[in-house]
């Protein structure tokens, strides 16, 4: 066990599950030999395996989703990488077309064993075009399952779980927690979907929220605890199967629910998980459920207007206090 | 020249697809095939010809207009005939229905209703068994308009750059619903554009069995050796509209009546008469055969039920959660 | 004024805006002479306004959309139509990426007058690839305004206020609703996108709902007056801008909301109406709000299992029982 | 061959670019340019070439790798350069930045962050020219890994049945990222492709601005007679790497040694001398004035203000609602 990033770990799932089983390869553009990923996650990994196994790919997304749900269906274990988020608007066809429908249109007659890695977020000003957050897209196509993995440890072992999984997996990253670092376990060991992790327990109100949101609400709930404010936090690792009952749970606890994701407002998935809970837990709900998104804008270049965008640690708090 | 045994065997696959989709004809007059219907009729040929120079485990990747691909690989008539009446004996449960009609055991990767979506998935079967070594090849359908859509490119490519063992099929019927090609693409044949993509590629006469076939064997040759894909363009024509109620006037009468004389299945049967290959009794007594299989077929499907409302909760995953 | 249906109301309105300003002009497959449409929508157009304005396209989904941005920020007022909503997957970053973000992502250089028809929903029996309904991808993306017409009044009025719009406008039909008669004046009229329009008025509970929805909301309503409930029900009429005022003051006044849509429950439009009015009308809710939705699977195909799959009248009444 | 101006012209645009380029280099390495960037460095003769052979009405749709192009084609510098700092005055007012840098009074449609998704604006805008009757050409730029989305064929075949008055400028620099273009295209050329859409096309030197812009006269008058597309694929190469912290080792010595040592600058300015339109004197004059102005552009982005964060809010629509 070692203090390793989010990066390494995610790595480390890939590798130990590529030498577990000869069925599983990597493609994407520029993963290979040359660049190891924009993100540099599967750096080593074309020359541990091969470039077969690694494999650079031209520059055509929605070929790269279809050939590997061809590959899942005959038999392999695909894991593609689409380079940025925001370039699966060019693959949501055999995505959300082929991928997630097709063991049912089918009838049952296949499996479709593929994962999709991408990375969503802002906060490295490269803009409208490669800093989007569109995982909510995704919850609302049946057949996917999607891990939003935010800590090192969750990440290698969601990703496992995701190549092992017969169905087609979202497997979505965040550029700005590549770098977080965290004790992760050397041997093998996988995280079921479907299993919310309360990052840190408390009585007054709850906040769930995916990736970077999850590391500033336990810096928001450090900083409310001295304020006499106690905090839980409720990252829930998959959104697809969703773990509804930890959060109702929580929520029937504290009687208080904040949502923060850094997805833009209108349709994310926050509005999804506040319709859920004043659905299953109206009665025990002592105050409106609060969303902190990012505003309903495209995501702005410059520094200062993209650190308005992001949702910070501010307006976390601010939330937490409208309804305490 | 191929065998007197390929000959019948074309005639008999052409025909099988023939009866097949004028059972469907017939049931979807009855008024019991629910939805939009896509029919094969005129094209038999081409999914004969390519099917009969493949091996059981290779796979085909089909399209809407699928139940000719579907059938002449070898998927079980009944099944496929319950299955666009929408009854749970159906090869999808009745979930799929015309557009998605799919045999996974008879070596078909699936039906889409999305226009040129089976290219890639071809690539993605094709890297498959060039991974695996299984020695595979797959060959995908596809339409003219279909070659219009960006997956063309992307697709052609990336088998072309990995050298896998796919054999792209244009079915060239001149139309993509009611617009002529000549609207939408500039060139004369579709293959002209593999040449950019460094793919051996051929333009044959869809409607005859026997030059599709002969095209075929070649290209799954060049995809069992390694040696890459290949493109074979099938210029063919429908015998009816594009979906069920188009009476397909926009078609210049001069042309739909060239085209309409030269059937497919006349033309594979003529060959092998000439061939002595069979006789025109002999022929009888295969279009006989097949018409009760059909028959039965036809009834299997009737005679079944249509699936509980609730089963349209399963199938999502491989597990409930 | 004459009672024409749904289809002939939204061609009167494409059609006089096409003589009105020479700069409309209509593109998508199988839209001329030989078809005029899949719903036969522009029938007739063709032949009154040339090949040119009415124009032919090969099946290239993402290029008809770029094309239509492209003749929009150079002086045209394209309206683009996609043959199915389902296939709107292969023009995802021509409108998400393009469309959607270029005044913004330009600063204000640029307006993107673009119209892009397409056609939602089941019942049809033409199953996964062709009976979709995905609005809520597009309400989860800023720059996008969204039409949802379900009446033939509606439909003509807006159709007009889309073209008319310097923003890029999304503009969802409704298979089922094409046929739908109503009286509809024969002189030019818009409707301001934002303007919900109350169906029908009540005291008890409010439905919300889009497309067939409205129409089946309207049957349950009459059916529930029979028995003394008394419903209100709101129909959008466009998602984004969105008319919140109006719903809300409807749910201050009945306490009850039922919202009702043909998408999968999970994600869809009627998830984000749910959180927005549990967040602005907390306080005057007596009831959890209450969700109709499709079941999260794709569309299937044979009538036993089509018919479970979209909501009727049935599960509609029942939502409204639930909670009065 | 050419006027004399023109080589003076040629010379200038290629040379003002590359200053435009050296001053952003300059500014990153004083740390003032937020987020990524795309060097046009090494390809400048490819946007001055093309460019050259447009009138101001023209359009040029940009790509991630777009300052050359919009700096070739009338851009103000002043206003460029605050964008790439993200400052309030920039073009976009500092929302786009450098993949978004785009000024449409100078004729750009736009720069993109989206590998290959301007060929379809560039079709939509030329058939807008074509339909308005106004005569403006559109000339849209996209490197070597474009041409293998889909997109590609999508949009050459929309352009090629309409004769639509576009140029396809391939700017094959032989990598994507750092993805040779060997791995990932078939034929040596990007060209060929072109062919099976009946689109003229030839292959030139992207060093040398002249040979660009004689290509580029070709196709200009081909599309303003109406007579549809050309593509020009002119072979490139980036001076840095693909991006900003790229080292491009990736890249083999003897390779980069012979296409470094082709400095578009040098070439076009030892044509113009040897052609006589120049002296080594004027070259040096006109450097010192771009030099100049390009100082001026920075001093300006520099001093100019960041936009207040409430801005982030602003231009989604029309109007606010
Ligand atoms: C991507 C996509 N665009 C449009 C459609 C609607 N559509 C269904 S079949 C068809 C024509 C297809 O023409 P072609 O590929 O020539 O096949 P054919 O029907 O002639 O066999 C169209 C436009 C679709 N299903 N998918
Ligand atoms: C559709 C898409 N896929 C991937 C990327 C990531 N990406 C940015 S630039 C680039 C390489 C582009 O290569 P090329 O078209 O040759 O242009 P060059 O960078 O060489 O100028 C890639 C893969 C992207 N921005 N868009
Ligand atoms: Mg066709
Ligand atoms: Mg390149």
């Amino acid at each position: 066990m070692a203090e390793i990033t989010y990066r390494e770990a995610l790595k480390a799932g890939l590798r130990e599950e590529m030498a577990r089983d000869k069925t599983v390869f990597l493609m994407g553009e520029d993963i290979g030999l040359n660049w190891g990923g924009a993100f540099k996650v599967t750096k080593g990994l074309a020359e541990e395996f091969g470039e077969d196994r690694v494999r650079d790919t031209p520059i055509s997304e929605n070929t790269i989703a279809g050939a590997a749900v061809g590959a899942a269906i005959t038999g392999l274990r695909p894991v593609a990488e689409i380079m940025f988020g925001d370039l699966i608007t060019l693959a949501m066809d055999q995505v959300c077309n082929q991928a997630a429908k097709m063991r049912y249109m089918f009838g049952g007659q296949t499996s479709v064993p593929l994962v999709i890695r991408t990375v969503f977020g802002g906060g490295k000003n490269i803009a409208s075009h490669h800093s989007q957050s569109l995982e909510s897209w995704f919850m609302h196509t049946p057949g996917l399952k999607i891990a939003v993995p935010a800590f090192a440890y969750d990440v290698k072992g969601l990703i496992k779980t995701a190549i092992r999984d017969p169905d087609p997996v979202m497997f979505f990253e965040h550029k700005l927690v590549y770098d977080k670092k965290e004790e992760v376990p050397d041997e093998d060991y996988t995280i079921p979907f479907g299993e919310a992790s309360v990052k840190r327990e408390g009585a007054d109100v709850t906040i769930w929220g995916t990736f970077l949101m999850v590391h500033k609400a336990l810096a928001v709930a450090e900083e409310l605890a001295k304020e006499g404010i106690s905090v839980e936090v409720i990252d829930p690792r998959t959104l697809v199967p969703l773990d509804k009952k930890t959060l109702i749970e929580s929520v029937k606890k504290t009687g208080r629910l904040v949502l923060v994701t850094e997805e833009t407002k209108t349709g994310a998935t926050t509005a999804e998980i506040a319709a859920i809970v004043q659905e299953e837990a109206f009665d025990w709900l002592d105050a409106p459920i609060k969303r902190v998104n990012a505003p309903d804008t495209p995501v702005p270049f410059a520094p200062s207007l993209e650190e308005y965008f992001i949702p910070d640690e501010k307006r976390i708090a601010q939330a937490v206090r409208d309804i305490v | 020249m191929v065998s007197k045994k390929t000959l019948v065997e074309l005639y008999t696959r052409t025909l099988k697809v023939r009866l097949f989709e004028e059972k469907v004809w017939d049931l979807f007059g009855q008024n019991l095939v629910p939805g939009t219907l896509h029919l094969y009729l005129g094209q038999e040929a081409v999914a004969a010809g390519i099917t009969a120079a493949m091996k059981d485990s290779d796979w085909v990747q089909s399209t809407h207009r699928g139940h000719g691909h579907v059938i002449a690989k070898g998927a079980d008539p009944k099944k496929a005939l319950a299955e666009l009446l929408g009854k749970k004996t159906g090869s999808c449960k009745g979930k799929g229905g015309s557009m998605h009609i799919t045999e996974f055991d008879a070596g078909v990767l699936g039906a889409t209703g999305v226009v040129a979506s089976g290219l890639p998935i071809a690539v993605g079967a094709a890297l498959s068994s060039q991974m695996k070594g299984t020695n595979d090849v797959v060959a995908c359908f596809f339409g003219d308009g279909a070659s219009n859509n960006g997956t063309f490119g992307e697709s052609l490519n990336m088998a072309a750059i990995w050298k896998l063992p796919v054999i792209w099929v244009v079915e060239n019927n001149f139309y993509a619903m009611g617009t002529p090609i000549k609207l939408t693409c500039p060139s004369e044949n579709i293959a002209a554009r593999a040449d950019g993509y460094c793919t051996p590629n051929v333009v044959v006469d869809g409607n005859n069995a026997l030059e599709v076939y002969e095209a075929a064997v070649e290209a799954v040759k060049r995809a069992r050796d390694g040696d890459g894909p290949t493109l074979i363009e099938c210029k063919t024509y429908r015998k009816r509209g594009h979906s069920r109620f188009d009476p397909a006037k926009y078609r210049p009468k001069e042309e739909a009546e060239h085209w309409l004389s030269r059937d497919p299945v006349d033309i594979i049967k003529e060959i092998a008469i000439k061939e002595g290959a069979i006789t025109e009794k002999e022929a009888e007594k295969i279009r006989k055969k097949l018409e009760k299989e059909m028959e039965e077929a036809g009834k299997f499907a009737v005679e079944s039920d249509y699936p509980e409302p609730e089963k349209a909760l399963e199938d999502v995953y491989a597990e409930e959660f």
